[in-house]
C-alpha cells in the first residue's frame, strides 16, 4: 500500500492513566493502518481499550489520558497538531459516531440545531438559512422521511434507530473522509442494526468516506469491514484482511472469541470455549 | 425428551395504565401483552424471542407471578398460578426461579454471596441442607466459582462470575423451572458461550425446564428446543426451534432472520479445513 | 436559614456523583479502611474533635460548673459596673480567673456555666430532633418508595404540603401559639414534624430507583415479604445516605433551635440556649463584644464541625461505595 | 408553548394546597393559642367587656364559622364588629391588628419595600456569587482554587446569620467606623447612604444560599461536562467556548434557575432574622415584633403571605421549568 492509499496511519499509539501504581496503559503499542475509503473493524470484549484507541484518534481522551505514538491523517501527523488545528480536523474531516444515540445527542436543541452547529462552526460565511438546507438535505439521506419538518423535533421525540440517523446525519453533513463508528448499533434491536449498517454502507459507497467500525460483534464486522484489528486488554492480537482472519486466524484468542460466537447457520454443539472464565 | 406439560398459559393479557399526569388528566391503557398462550414441557426450553417492547419480559413476569395478570389462566404442574394466594403462592415460588440480564443489578451489591444464594431458602423458611457454609460452597462448585469466595460480595466478581451467583441462586431451591430473562445478552461473548454452556450442562444435569427470553437468535438457537416469536406483545409465530429458524412461516420472523448478522458460512468451512490442516501439521511434528 | 430545599438538593445530587462511572472492581468500602482515610483527614479529625469536645462539655456540664465555681442561674452583682448600666468589670467582658468567660452584662451569670449548660440543650434538641426526623424520613420514604401508587401519592402530597411552607416562619406560628412549658420537648417535635420531608423525599427517590434492581425481582421471585424486601434487601443499600443525610441534619438543627431561640420562641429563659444568650447580647455588642462573640464563636464552630464533617463522610462513602 | 391542561393541574393544585395551608395556620390559632380578649382587655377587665371584644372580634362563634368569615374575609373583606365602632377591612383582609389598631394587610403592604429591597437585593447577589464561584470550582476542580472555594462555602453554610450580622456591624460599623449606623433613608434622597444601609442586610442574607449556589453548580457542571453530548459536541469540532456556552452551561444551569425561583420565594424566614438584626423596618421585622407582643393575627398573616409566597413560586418554577425543557414541553412522538 503506497503513501497516499493510506488515510490513517497509527504507529505505536499507547494510551495510560498514569497515576501512583505505574502508567496503567489501557492501549498498548498499537500499530494499524486505514485506506483511503477502506473499512477497518477494531474488535474486543470490554476492557480491550477499543473505544479508547478511537477517542484518542480523535483527540478527545477523557481528563488525566497520556497518549505517546503517531497517529498521521492524510499525511498530517494529528500528534504534533495545536488544538486549534485539530479542532478544524475534528468533526469535519474525522467524524465520529457513539454507541447510545439519546445520550449523545443534547436533549435542550432541536436535531437541525445540532446538525447545523457544526457546519456552521467548520465553514465560514454560512447563513442560517443554509445550514438549515444542509441539515434537511443530511436527514434525507439519511432516510428520515419528512425532513424538512422533523429537522425542528427535539431528539426525544425520535426512536433509538431515528436518532442513530440523526447522529449519521450529523457526520454526513461535514462530508468527512474517515467515520470512527464506536458501538453504532449494540443499543439497537436486530432488524434496526441491519438497516442503519446498511446505511453506513450506502454512505461509504457514496462519499468514498473511510471507516473505523469498532465493535465488540464479530459477525457485525465480518459483514461490514475489509480488515480486522482484535484487541485484548490494550494489546493489538493480531490484525490483517477480513477473510483471512476469519478463515485462518493465527493467534489462540481470535479461534477462541471466533468460536465462541453462536451461529444461526451452523452446527449446533457445545459453544467451544477455552476455560479461563470457568473455574477462576 | 419433551415429556409432559409443565406450564400452561393461556390467553394472556396484561395491560398497563398510562397516566395522564395530575388531578385532570386523563390516563390510557397499554396492552403490553396481548392474548399470549404459551406452553413449556418438563426438560424443554422454550425460547421467548423478540425486539425491545415485545412484552416478552412482561410475559416472563406474569408467569414467574412478579406482576399480577389482566386476563387469562397461568397453569402450573397442574395449579392455577394465576389464582394462586398466600402459603401456596410461596410455594410455587421455590418451583420457578429467575435468572435476570444485569448481573450486577441481579445481586444485592452489600450482600456476601453465601447470603444471596442462601436468600432463596431463608424468604422460604426452609432449613438450608448441611448448613450455610457447605451448602454455598457447593453450589458454587456446581455453576464453576471457587468455593471459598463465599464471602465475597458481588462487586469482586466479573459479570460472567456475578451471573453464574444468579444461576447459583435459582438453583438454590431446585425449581422445576427457570426463567432466564436475556441472561447472557450483557455478557462478553466469550464469556457468554461458557455461560450458555453452563445453563445447558445444568439442565441436562437437573431436568428442569428453561423459559428463555431472549433477543439474540444465534443465542437462542444455541439453547432452545423450541421458540416462540413475539412482536407487538402477540406470538406471531412459535414451533420447533429447527423448524422456525430453517422455515420461517411469519413475515417477521422471516424479517428478523434475515437481520442477523453472520459470519459467512464458507469463511467457517475454510477456517475448519485450515485448523484441520494446521492439528495434523502439528500432530507430524 | 436552615431549612432549604436547596442544601438539601445538593447533597442529593453530589451523593449520585460516586455512581457515576459504572461498578469498580474494588471491594466495598470496609470500616476500617474508611476509618483510616478518616484519620488520614486533618479538618476531619479536628471536626471530630472539637464535637467530641462539646458533647463531652454537654454531658460533665454539672461538674465542670462545679469547678468553675458558678451556676448558670447564679447573679454576681460584684462582677458587672452598676454605674455604667451594668457592664462588667475588668477587661474583654470581665474574662478572669474568676469568670473564665466573663460575665452577663447586667446581671453577671457566669458566662461559661451558661456556655455549658447551652451546649446541654443544644445538643439535647438537635440530636433528638435528627433522630427523629432520621427515623419519620426513613420509614415515610421507604414506604412511599417502595408501594408507589395511591400510598406514595398520599405521602407525597403531605411532604410536598409540609416543604411549601416557609418552615423557619411557620415554626415560629406554631411555637409561638404553643404554651411554654415542655419548650424543649416541643422544638424537638416542631423541628421533627417539618424536617422529615427533607430525608424522606430523598430515601424516596433512592428506594424507587433501588426498587427497579433486579436483585429486589429475585428477592419477590423468591417469595420475600414486601416487610422483607424493604428492610432486608433495600435498607442496607441506604445506609450511607442515611449516615451523611443525618450528619448534614445535625448542624441544621443546632442552627434552628440557635434561630428560634435567638427569636424568642425557642428555650424559655433562665434556662441557657446559645442562640438565646446571642440574642440578649443585641444591645450590648457595641460595649460588651466578648458577650455575643463566645456563643457565637461555640455555636458557629459547632455547626462548621458538622458541615464539614458531614461533607468529608459523604465523599469517602461516595468514593468507597460500589 | 405550556399545555393548558398542565396549567390547569398546577393551578388548581395551587388552590388546595393554600387551602389547606389557610386551615392548618387558622387551626393552630384556633386551638393552641391563649385568649387573645384577655389580653386586649388588659387589666381592670370585666367578663362583660371581655364577651364584648370577643363579639368583635368574632371569635365567640364555633369554628367553621370563624373560618368561613376569614376565608370570606380574604376575598371579600369583612366588618369588625358593630355599629359606630365597626370596622372595615377591605379584601385581601389577613385580620386586624388590635395591638397596633391597624389592618395587617395595610401593615404588610406598608413594609413591602423595604423587605422587597432586602430581598431583591440579596437574590442578585447571591446567584451572581453562587453562579461565579460554582463555576470557577468547575473550571479548577481538584486545584487550589476549587478548594479554597469549597472551604468558603462550607463556612458560609456555617455561619448563623444572626452571628454574621452582629459581626459584620460590630467590625465594619463599631471597630472599624467603614459603615455608618443603619437608618432609614430612602433611594431618592441619598442613594449612597441607602446602598450602605443595604450593604450589611444584603450580605447576610446572601451568604448561605450563596454557598449553597456555589455548590449546586459545580456539582450541576461537573456532571454535565460528564454528558455524552458533551462529547458529541466536542467531536463535532466545535470550540471550547461554544462547547460550553451551549453544551454544558444551558443544562447545568436550568435547574439552578429554576430552585432559584423556589428560595427567593421562601425569603421571608431569613429577612426576619436578618431585619431584626439591622432594625430595618420590614414585614421580617414586623413579625419578630408581633411574637414578642403576641400579636397573633399578624403572625398569621405573615405565616400565610409567606406560604402563599411559596406556593407561588413553586408553580412559577413549574412553569418555568415546562419552558425550558423540551423534554416537558413537547411530548415524545416516536
Amino acid at each position: 500500500m503506497t503513501i497516499s492509499d493510506t488515510l490513517l496511519r497509527v504507529r505505536m499509539l499507547t494510551v495510560g492513566f498514569p497515576n501512583i501504581h505505574g502508567p496503567n496503559e489501557v492501549v498498548k503499542s498499537l500499530d494499524f493502518d486505514v485506506a483511503r475509503g477502506g473499512a477497518l473493524g477494531i474488535v474486543g470484549e470490554s476492557g480491550s481499550g477499543k473505544s479508547m484507541t478511537s477517542l484518542a484518534v480523535m483527540g478527545l481522551l477523557p481528563k488525566g489520558a497520556k497518549r505517546t505514538g503517531s497517529i498521521e491523517f492524510d499525511g498530517t501527523e494529528l500528534t504534533a497538531l495545536p488544538e486549534r488545528a485539530m479542532r478544524s480536523v475534528r468533526g469535519d474531516r474525522i467524524a465520529m459516531i457513539f454507541q447510545d444515540p439519546l445520550s449523545s445527542l443534547n436533549p435542550y436543541y432541536t436535531v437541525g440545531t445540532q446538525i447545523m452547529e457544526a457546519y456552521r462552526s467548520h465553514r465560514t460565511g454560512v447563513t442560517r438559512r443554509q445550514a438549515r438546507n444542509v441539515a434537511i438535505e443530511a436527514m434525507e439521506r439519511v432516510h428520515i422521511s419528512d425532513a424538512a419538518r422533523r429537522v425542528d423535533h427535539y431528539p426525544h421525540q425520535f426512536s433509538g434507530g431515528m436518532r442513530q440517523r440523526v447522529m449519521i446525519a450529523m457526520t454526513l453533513s461535514m462530508e468527512p473522509e474517515l467515520i470512527i463508528a464506536d458501538e453504532p448499533t449494540t443499543a439497537l434491536d436486530v432488524t434496526v442494526q441491519a438497516q442503519i449498517l446498511d446505511l453506513l454502507a450506502e454512505i461509504r459507497a457514496d462519499t468514498g468516506a473511510g471507516l473505523i467500525l469498532i465493535t465488540h460483534d464479530l459477525a457485525v464486522v465480518s459483514e461490514v469491514t475489509d480488515h480486522i484489528v482484535v484487541m485484548r486488554d490494550g494489546d493489538l492480537v493480531e490484525q490483517g484482511p477480513a477473510e483471512r482472519i476469519f478463515t485462518d486466524p493465527q493467534e489462540p484468542y481470535t479461534r477462541m472469541l471466533l468460536d465462541a460466537v453462536p451461529r444461526i447457520d451452523d452446527e449446533i454443539g457445545l459453544l467451544r470455549t477455552v476455560s479461563t472464565e470457568e473455574g477462576r | 425428551m419433551t415429556g409432559e406439560t409443565l406450564l400452561r398459559a393461556r390467553n394472556l393479557v396484561k395491560e398497563f395504565t398510562v397516566s395522564g399526569g395530575g388531578l385532570l388528566g386523563r390516563s390510557g391503557r397499554f396492552r403490553a401483552v396481548d392474548d399470549v398462550s404459551l406452553e413449556v414441557a418438563k426438560g424443554e426450553t422454550l425460547a421467548l424471542v423478540g425486539e425491545s417492547g415485545s412484552g416478552k419480559s412482561t410475559t416472563a413476569r406474569l408467569i414467574a407471578r412478579l406482576i399480577d395478570t389482566t386476563s387469562g389462566t397461568i397453569e402450573f404442574d397442574g395449579r392455577e398460578v394465576h389464582a394462586l394466594s398466600g402459603k401456596a403462592l410461596h410455594a410455587f415460588r421455590s418451583e420457578v426461579q429467575m435468572v435476570f440480564q444485569d448481573p450486577y443489578s441481579s445481586l444485592n451489591p452489600k450482600h456476601t454471596v453465601e447470603r444471596i444464594v442462601t436468600a432463596p431458602l431463608a424468604y422460604q423458611r426452609r432449613p438450608i441442607p448441611g448448613g450455610a457454609r457447605v451448602f454455598t460452597g457447593a453450589l458454587l462448585e456446581r455453576v464453576g466459582l471457587n468455593p471459598d469466595h463465599a464471602n465475597r460480595f458481588p462487586a469482586q466478581f466479573s459479570g460472567g462470575q456475578a451471573q453464574r451467583i444468579g444461576i447459583a441462586r435459582a438453583l438454590a431451591v431446585s425449581p422445576k423451572l427457570i426463567i432466564a430473562d436475556e441472561a447472557v445478552s450483557a455478557l462478553d461473548v466469550s464469556v457468554q458461550a461458557q455461560v450458555i454452556n453452563l445453563l445447558r450442562r445444568l439442565q441436562d444435569e437437573e431436568g428442569f425446564s428453561y423459559l428463555f427470553i431472549a433477543h439474540d437468535l444465534a443465542v437462542v438457537r444455541q439453547i432452545a428446543t423450541r421458540v416462540a416469536v413475539m412482536n407487538g406483545g402477540r406470538i406471531v409465530e412459535s414451533g420447533d426451534r429447527d423448524a422456525v429458524f430453517g422455515a420461517p412461516q411469519h413475515e417477521y420472523t422471516k424479517k428478523l432472520l434475515a437481520a442477523v448478522p453472520r459470519i459467512r458460512p464458507e469463511w467457517d468451512a475454510a477456517r475448519r479445513r485450515n485448523e484441520q490442516a494446521r492439528r495434523e501439521r502439528e500432530e507430524a511434528l | 436559614m436552615t431549612f432549604t430545599p436547596t442544601e438539601l438538593e445538593v447533597e442529593g445530587a453530589a451523593g449520585g456523583e460516586a455512581g457515576r462511572d459504572g461498578a469498580p472492581a474494588a471491594p466495598p468500602a470496609s470500616g476500617r479502611r474508611l476509618a483510616r482515610a478518616f484519620l488520614r483527614d486533618r479538618a476531619a479529625v479536628a471536626c471530630g474533635v472539637y464535637i467530641l469536645l462539646i458533647i463531652l462539655m454537654a454531658v460533665a456540664a454539672p461538674l465542670l460548673v462545679k469547678i468553675s465555681g458558678y451556676g448558670p442561674l447564679e447573679f454576681d452583682q460584684d462582677a458587672v459596673d452598676p454605674n455604667l448600666g451594668g457592664i462588667p468589670l475588668g477587661a474583654a467582658g470581665g474574662m478572669g480567673a474568676d469568670h473564665w468567660f466573663g460575665v452577663e452584662p447586667g446581671n453577671g451569670r457566669d458566662l461559661f456555666a451558661r456556655i455549658v449548660y447551652g451546649a446541654r440543650v443544644s445538643m439535647l434538641i438537635a440530636i433528638s430532633a435528627t433522630l427523629l426526623t432520621t427515623f419519620l424520613g426513613v420509614v415515610f420514604g421507604l414506604i412511599a418508595g417502595y408501594f408507589g401508587g395511591r400510598v406514595d401519592m398520599v405521602i407525597s402530597r403531605v411532604m410536598e404540603f409540609l416543604m411549601a411552607f416557609p418552615a423557619l416562619i411557620f415554626m415560629i406560628a406554631v411555637l409561638s401559639a404553643l404554651p411554654a412549658e415542655n419548650r424543649q420537648f416541643l422544638l424537638v417535635l416542631v423541628i421533627s414534624f417539618f424536617g422529615w420531608p427533607y430525608l424522606a423525599r430523598i430515601v424516596r427517590g433512592q428506594t424507587m430507583s433501588l426498587k427497579e434492581r433486579e436483585f429486589v425481582e429475585a428477592a419477590k421471585a423468591s417469595g420475600a415479604t414486601s416487610a422483607q424486601i424493604i428492610f432486608k434487601e433495600i435498607l442496607p443499600n441506604l445506609a450511607s445516605t442515611i449516615i451523611v443525610m443525618t450528619t448534614l441534619a445535625v448542624p441544621g438543627y443546632v442552627g434552628t433551635e440557635a434561630g428560634l431561640s435567638f427569636l424568642g420562641v425557642g428555650v424559655v429563659p433562665p434556662t441557657p440556649s446559645w442562640g438565646q444568650m446571642i440574642a440578649s447580647s443585641v444591645p450590648w455588642y457595641a460595649v460588651d463584644p466578648a458577650y455575643f462573640l463566645i456563643p457565637g464563636a461555640f455555636l458557629f464552630l459547632l455547626v462548621l464541625s458538622f458541615t464539614v464533617l458531614g461533607d468529608r463522610i459523604r465523599r469517602l462513602l461516595g468514593e468507597g461505595m460500589a | 408553548m405550556i399545555p393548558l391542561r398542565f396549567v390547569a393541574n398546577r393551578v388548581l393544585g395551587m388552590i388546595i394546597v393554600l387551602f389547606l395551608v389557610c386551615l392548618f395556620t387558622f387551626v393552630i390559632f384556633f386551638v393552641l393559642s391563649p385568649d387573645p380578649a384577655v389580653q386586649i382587655c388588659g387589666k381592670n377587665c370585666t367578663p362583660e367587656a371581655i364577651d364584648q371584644i370577643r363579639a368583635n372580634l368574632g371569635i365567640d362563634q364555633p369554628f367553621w364559622t370563624q373560618f368561613g368569615t376569614f376565608l370570606a374575609g380574604l376575598f371579600a373583606g369583612r366588618t369588625y364588629g358593630t355599629g359606630p365602632n365597626a370596622i372595615d377591612c377591605a379584601a385581601p383582609c389577613l385580620g386586624y391588628s388590635f395591638q397596633s389598631s391597624q389592618a395587617v394587610t395595610d401593615m404588610i403592604v406598608q413594609r413591602l419595600p423595604v423587605s422587597a429591597t432586602v430581598a431583591v437585593g440579596a437574590a442578585v447577589l447571591w446567584l451572581l456569587a453562587g453562579v461565579a464561584g460554582g463555576l470557577l470550582s468547575a473550571v479548577k476542580e481538584g486545584r487550589f482554587a476549587d478548594r479554597f472555594i469549597a472551604g468558603l462555602t462550607l463556612t458560609g453554610m456555617s455561619i448563623p446569620n444572626y452571628v454574621l450580622a452582629l459581626s459584620l456591624q460590630f467590625l465594619l460599623v463599631v471597630t472599624l467606623g467603614w459603615l455608618p449606623f443603619p437608618q432609614a433613608v430612602a433611594f431618592s434622597d441619598d442613594p449612597f447612604q441607602w446602598f450602605q444601609n443595604f450593604l450589611m442586610p444584603w450580605i447576610v442574607l446572601a451568604i448561605g444560599m450563596a454557598a449553597v449556589y456555589t455548590r449546586l453548580t459545580r456539582a450541576n457542571v461537573i456532571e454535565t461536562l460528564q454528558e455524552n453530548y458533551v462529547r458529541t459536541a466536542r467531536a463535532k469540532g466545535l470550540s471550547p467556548g461554544l462547547v460550553w456556552r451551549r453544551h454544558a452551561l444551558r443544562p447545568a444551569l436550568t435547574p439552578i434557575v429554576t430552585i432559584f425561583g423556589m428560595d427567593f420565594a421562601g425569603l421571608l424566614g431569613g429577612a426576619l432574622i436578618t431585619e431584626t438584626v439591622f432594625g430595618l423596618n420590614g414585614i421580617g421585622k414586623m413579625a419578630a415584633d408581633s411574637i414578642t407582643k403576641n400579636d397573633q393575627p399578624v403572625i398569621m398573616g405573615v405565616t400565610l403571605l409567606a406560604a402563599f409566597l411559596v406556593v407561588i413560586g413553586n408553580m412559577v418554577v413549574d412553569l418555568l421549568y415546562t419552558a425550558i425543557d423540551p423534554r416537558v414541553r413537547v411530548g415524545s412522538s416516536a
